[in-house]
């Protein structure tokens, strides 16, 4: 169980003082896949980086499984937005996806394997012994994925994970994910910017509000467990719900909620 | 070939230019080129090179890798903590200004008047610039990358080994590659207190003895010891930071 | 602050306590040395020859790491000048200054010229191998940037490489600060010229090693001052910096 | 260079080695026997010949200050330099001289002899304090080839002997006052034992100079003469203008023993110096010529 | 006019031989906007590269108004889609943006209003003193995307310029560039994954098939050159082009080419 409390967040410098995060509170049970939206710069990175442990929160505070959390806590993967920071120049791709499951204490068979299984199901066969500087960016983002999904985490924060991979890749990573999150009953955060995303991963979509955050709405995605690219993504139930994110973004900018874009349009 | 053009251009017109402007030198200090070379040949013969090169790399060697290790190991240590950075740096930076020649009487005191205080003066000098790379090497390990190592679990020594030490290793090979001059230099100062041999010993010797063309052949000397480590050195850096120019040249190439 | 001085405290008292419990025969306790210490610093030529040897000190350090920059960026910016120089630098960096005495007392006898020379010849190198370092570590993604919108050679350098080697380039100037002090007294030492080194030559072959760790103990200080010195102008101008602002932050 | 100030006088700079041995110029300076003769004296203090020869061969310095094996070296090597006037001589007197072999309280050392095959720390290697304690120890008998030499500055033989670094330390003053303060004992007077009133230093000048300048010469000579003189007949003021330019402690420096300042320099004893030095092959096989180097 | 011809890359190493293009052969009018899709890894940012003269091909060339391009040609401005990389980490944001003009010796008071004006249009204003590495990740790409704009350039190369923003901004920031095409009579060579965007965008879409790279297929967009994010979207005919893409790049894939995900299908 993960627990998100009056969170604030504000960053401090000479020059400027931005409250990224105004007064944060929900939580995402045990085994759930939760999607975060907000518009650009609303603070998602902010809060994810502060329930990662990796960020002091300025107030409130994050727990899981009613711990409160002072560093990361065990068992957790992050898929950072920044991926091709987050992969060791130095090491090549096998190694960047083996490091944590050998802090993990996996027996060496257990690493190949998993290191294999999680590269080849990113379509990233035959790169192991590149680095991470050979490859092209959506290449660097599905290792950085691959990293998260062999470490087998119970905790699984994914910030913007697909943003540089191509459409058809990213309906298959979608579908990895769920068939992970499925498989092993991980608790997923996911952040996307991409609404029919949001709809199609998640069993409930937290929408934030532009600066100063605070969350906007949330929605309980009402679509059977079992979902495809092609029927579910076909289904009304599907469209109304994207309708119903977008409109609620649109009001967190601030505008008046028009119409979404096309093509919900027609 | 080309590369063997490039390292022996530069060199050779500069001697070109020493050997002509010098032909006709009466200083007594600063003799022509051509009188240098004659010394060289006789003065580093085989025999001397064993019996008074030889010890002199050994202390080098020595002292290079002790500093190496300590300034390696010190510099994770203090640029990681903050607050061991704030008690440690004054009384470093105090041992830092204190120069060599007046420290090696100390040293004395400490180590007696062997190879071993040879050693400690030669650590004693060229530890600093792998000490100070060290530590704004690994300051400035990439916050998304340290983020990373946490959130995975990557900590004690698996971060020093897989993080620290591979992120600071371009400035840390700076900083080696620094301390190798100085590793020489300090040799040379090394042997200028309670010595009987070395190469320092015997630049000195000539100094004093007013032996100036076969002094200035010790320098050329050293200039040539400074210039085959360099290239060994250039060589372990090829190996260990392939990933590095591997990064730096993707772009380029 | 506190901690700060916790460091040196420790150190003195280290040395209070070595000699006193017999440990190293001739190292004269703390208190000793900082009495020896006041004394000094009740004279003015003892303020001379610091005096003295701060400007040979400060004259020999700016001239090496003006020259020291600006040949590391050039060579740094040009692979082939790299490429070409690369053996010269290396043959002429291990030459000891005190080798160069002779020629220093020749050139320049015990005037502050000696001095400079075997300062600004020993520091330069220093600031020269971390510019060039500090130049390679340019990302090559910035550089594109740079190439894409047609940089000037000059902005390039000036917007791209020099920000990129700056923070190498404080690692240089602080290893060249104690360099060039080291010199600066080594020279005086030896070569008698005004300044802290040749009261401390004074002092050694007087027997007086109560006043010579003294004058030991302020080239010291000198050092942890310039230190103080340093790290601030590196928050003043690395702000931006991965090292800096990580420790800002909080 | 030997510029003339206003008043008509020659600017003149010294290389010295700030040590006991050089008192008589400080005290020439003081008393003005350099400013009668139209000399004005700047004191530039270097750590030994590496800095002040160079210095007197290319002009910075009009005189300098060495011992007299480093000149004979010189001499060897056709270094353009020439005495002008003598700088320092032993007393002659074992028990009383201003340098000595000394060895650590309760050392088994006693004799000359007993430091063959032993550890001796000395100033500088190849030069003055080997050749001499080499002498020593053959003259009492013993077999000198076994001597190891180490090279320590002066001023750390005292704690160098303490911790039995070395077994014996050819020390001068004010080191030597600092060992026998210790309980240390002096074995060896290697100055008397080399020759009767050994000159040990002297004063010289480049061979340019003195053929550009000869006036300039003579009265450096001739005040560096009367400096000598005065020095040796006024101990008390000696002691006194040691704390001018050392930083000599007040109680070591009224009981240090101080060495003969004779005006004339002892031919014999360098000639001895040359032979010792021959001997032990500190002249890479040359032989000094003592015309050229002595006045 | 823009041409590639013949182009190929290998990236070589010690370990691993690429092959990222194989042939390619296009061009690009003066003036013309040309979206340019292909599977993640397939080579695009290498050819963006080629394109801006900051990569050596291997064979073929690159021409640029019939001069073969060596350096970064003149008037060029590059959005790489290491965004976060090729801003100045030394430089606020207005700086960054106001070097590059600088450098083309714009007077000081337009450049003051250029780089006001494009932190406008990208939504930034007010970041004009910070830092980029004060910035959320979509925020940095904008100031990347600002500088371009604000360049004023003659040819313009973007690679996956709008991957970090949001929907919204996301939609803003296409307007943004259909206008500067329009203004300026740029030529834009633009790098999407977003097939609906490269169909809105462009008015020709260029597929580039998986590795071994060549030109899978060209498409001109069949669209009137005044569109908007409502009716555009919805027009029949956007959907039917957006259908071909997506058909053209499964087959790219190698995959029979099934149903696009939906909203299509809808
Ligand atoms: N290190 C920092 N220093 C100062 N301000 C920061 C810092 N990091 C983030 N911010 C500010 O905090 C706010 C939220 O940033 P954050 O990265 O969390 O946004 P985000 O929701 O992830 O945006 P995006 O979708 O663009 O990635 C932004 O206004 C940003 O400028
Ligand atoms: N520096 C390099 N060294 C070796 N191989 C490289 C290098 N850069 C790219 N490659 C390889 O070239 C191929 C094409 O890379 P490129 O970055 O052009 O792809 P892309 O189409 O931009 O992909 P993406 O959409 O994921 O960004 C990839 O297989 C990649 O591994
Ligand atoms: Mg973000
Ligand atoms: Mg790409």
């Amino acid at each position: 169980m993960l627990e998100v409390q009056d969170l604030r967040k504000v960053y401090r410098s000479d020059r400027r003082e931005v409250e990224a995060l105004r007064d944060l509170t929900f939580t995402v049970d045990a085994g759930e896949l939760v999607c975060l939206v907000g518009p650009s710069g609303c603070g998602k990175t902010t809060l994810l980086r502060c329930i990662a442990g990796l960020l002091d929160p300025t107030g409130g505070a994050v727990r899981v499984d009613g711990r409160e959390v002072a560093g990361p806590p065990p068992g957790m993967a992050v898929v950072f937005q920044e991926y091709g920071r987050s992969l060791f120049p130095w090491m090549t791709v096998r190694d960047n996806v083996e490091l944590p499951l050998k802090q993990k204490k996996i027996p060496k068979a257990r690493r190949a394997t998993l290191v294999a299984d999680s590269l080849a199901a990113v379509g990233l066969d035959g790169t192991q012994t590149a680095y991470p500087w050979q490859l092209s960016g959506g290449m660097q983002q599905r290792v950085a994925i691959a990293r998260a999904v062999a470490y087998e985490p119970s905790i699984l924060l994914m910030d913007e994970p697909f943003a540089a991979v191509d459409a058809q890749t990213r309906a298959d990573l979608e579908d990895l994910v769920r068939e992970l999150w499925q498989r092993l009953g991980v608790t997923i955060l996911f952040v996307t910017h991409d609404i029919d995303e949001a709809v199609y991963l998640g069993q409930r979509v937290i929408m934030l509000s532009a600066s100063p955050t605070v969350v906007q709405d949330q929605l309980t995605v009402d679509l059977p467990a079992a979902r495809d690219q092609l029927h579910t993504r076909a289904d009304p139930r599907f469209t109304a719900q994207r309708t119903r994110v977008y409109e609620q973004i649109q009001a967190a900018k601030g505008r008046t909620a028009a119409q979404p874009p096309a093509p919900l349009g027609s | 070939m080309r590369r063997a053009l490039r390292l022996l251009a530069l060199p050779a017109l500069l001697f070109t230019v020493w050997y002509a402007a010098s032909l006709g030198s009466e200083n007594f200090y600063a003799p022509p080129l051509r009188t240098i070379l004659a010394a060289f040949a006789d003065t580093w013969t085989p025999e001397r090179l064993r019996a008074d090169v030889l010890p002199s790399l050994g202390r080098l060697t020595a002292g290079y890798a002790l500093a190496a290790v300590l300034g390696v190991a010190l510099g994770v240590a203090v640029g990681a903590n903050r607050r061991l950075r704030a008690a440690a740096e004054p009384v470093l930076e105090f041992f830092r200004a204190v120069p060599p020649p007046v420290l090696v009487p100390v040293i004395m005191l400490f180590a007696g008047i062997g190879d071993g205080m040879k050693i400690i003066v030669i650590v004693s000098g060229c530890v600093w610039p792998v000490l100070l790379n060290t530590v704004e090497g690994v300051r400035a390990v990439d916050g998304v990358l340290s983020d990373t190592s946490r959130a995975y679990g990557v900590t004690g020594v698996a971060r020093l080994r897989h993080l620290l030490l591979p992120a600071a290793s371009p400035q840390i090979v700076a900083g080696l590659r620094q301390a190798l001059s100085i590793a020489i230099i300090l040799m040379v100062i090394s042997e200028m207190v309670a010595a009987s041999n070395g190469l320092g010993f015997t630049i000195v010797q000539f100094q004093r003895s007013f032996a100036i063309p076969e002094m200035w052949s010790g320098i050329i000397l050293l200039g040539l010891l400074g210039f085959v480590l360099s290239e060994l050195f250039r060589l372990a850096e090829r190996f260990l930071l392939a990933w590095y120019h591997g990064l730096r040249d993707a772009s380029r190439s | 602050m506190i901690l700060r001085l916790s460091g040196l405290a420790g150190l003195l008292l280290l040395v209070e306590a070595l000699p006193r419990l017999g440990l190293v025969a001739d190292l004269p306790p703390t208190s000793r040395i900082l009495t020896a210490l006041a004394d000094e610093a009740g004279t003015t030529a003892f303020w001379a020859a610091v005096g003295d040897t701060l400007t040979a000190w400060a004259l020999g350090l700016v001239i090496a790491v003006a020259a020291g920059v600006t040949g590391g960026l050039v060579i740094g910016a040009v692979p082939a000048l790299r490429a070409w120089t690369a053996s010269t630098v290396e043959f002429l960096r291990p030459i000891p200054s005190v080798a160069l005495i002779p020629l220093a007392v020749l050139l320049y006898g015990t005037s502050l010229g000696s001095t400079l020379l075997l300062v600004v010849y020993a520091a330069f190198w220093q600031v020269l191998v971390q510019v060039l370092y500090g130049v390679a570590d340019v990302d090559p993604v910035a550089d594109e940037t740079a190439r894409s919108f047609r940089f000037s050679p000059w902005a390039r350098l000036r917007h791209v490489l020099w920000p990129t080697a700056l923070p190498y380039v404080f690692t240089g100037i602080r290893l060249a600060a104690a360099v060039a002090l080291v010199l600066a007294v080594t020279a005086e030492l030896v070569i008698g010229a005004p300044g802290l080194g040749s009261v401390i030559a004074v002092a050694q072959s007087s027997g007086a090693l109560p006043t010579m760790y003294a004058l030991i103990v302020v080239t010291g200080l000198l050092g942890v001052a310039i230190n103080i010195g340093a790290r601030y102008a590196e928050r003043r101008f690395l702000s931006w910096h991965q090292s800096v602002r990580a420790e800002m932050a909080l | 260079d030997a510029g003339k100030d206003s008043g008509g006088a020659d600017k003149v700079k010294v290389g010295v080695i700030p040590i006991v041995d050089v008192a008589p110029i400080y005290l020439g300076q003081q008393k003005g026997f350099f400013s009668a003769r139209r000399i004005e004296l700047t004191m530039e203090s270097g750590q030994g010949g590496a800095a002040i020869v160079p210095g007197v061969v290319s002009g910075q310095f009009q005189f300098g200050f060495s011992n007299l094996t480093s000149l004979l070296i010189a001499q060897t090597r056709n270094v353009p330099i020439k005495v002008v006037a003598n700088g320092v001589a032993s007393t002659g007197q074992a028990g009383k001289d201003f340098g000595g072999v000394a060895v650590r309280k309760g050392s088994p050392i006693t004799k000359p002899a007993d430091l063959a095959g032993k550890k001796i720390a000395v100033n500088t290697l190849k030069n003055i304090g080997d050749t001499t304690v080499r002498e020593s120890v053959r003259k009492a008998g013993g077999d000198p080839a076994g001597i190891t030499f180490v090279e320590i500055p002066f001023a750390n033989m005292p704690a160098a002997l303490e911790a039995g670094q070395v077994d014996a330390a050819w020390v001068v003053e004010p080191s030597l006052s600092a060992v026998t303060a210790a309980g240390g004992r002096v074995v060896a007077w290697n100055y008397v034992d080399a020759a009767p009133a050994l000159t040990v230093a002297a004063y010289f000048a480049s061979t340019k100079l003195i053929a550009d300048d000869a006036d300039l010469v003579e009265r450096f000579t001739a005040a560096m003469n009367e400096s000598l003189t005065y020095a040796d007949a006024h101990p008390d003021e000696v002691r006194a203008v040691l704390g001018s330019y050392t930083k000599i402690d007040p109680k070591v420096r009224a009981a240090l023993t101080l060495p003969k300042w004779p005006t004339t320099i002892n031919r014999s004893s360098v000639e001895t110096l040359a032979k010792l030095g021959a001997q032990d092959g500190i002249f890479a096989g040359a032989t000094p010529d003592l015309t050229k180097i002595l006045p």
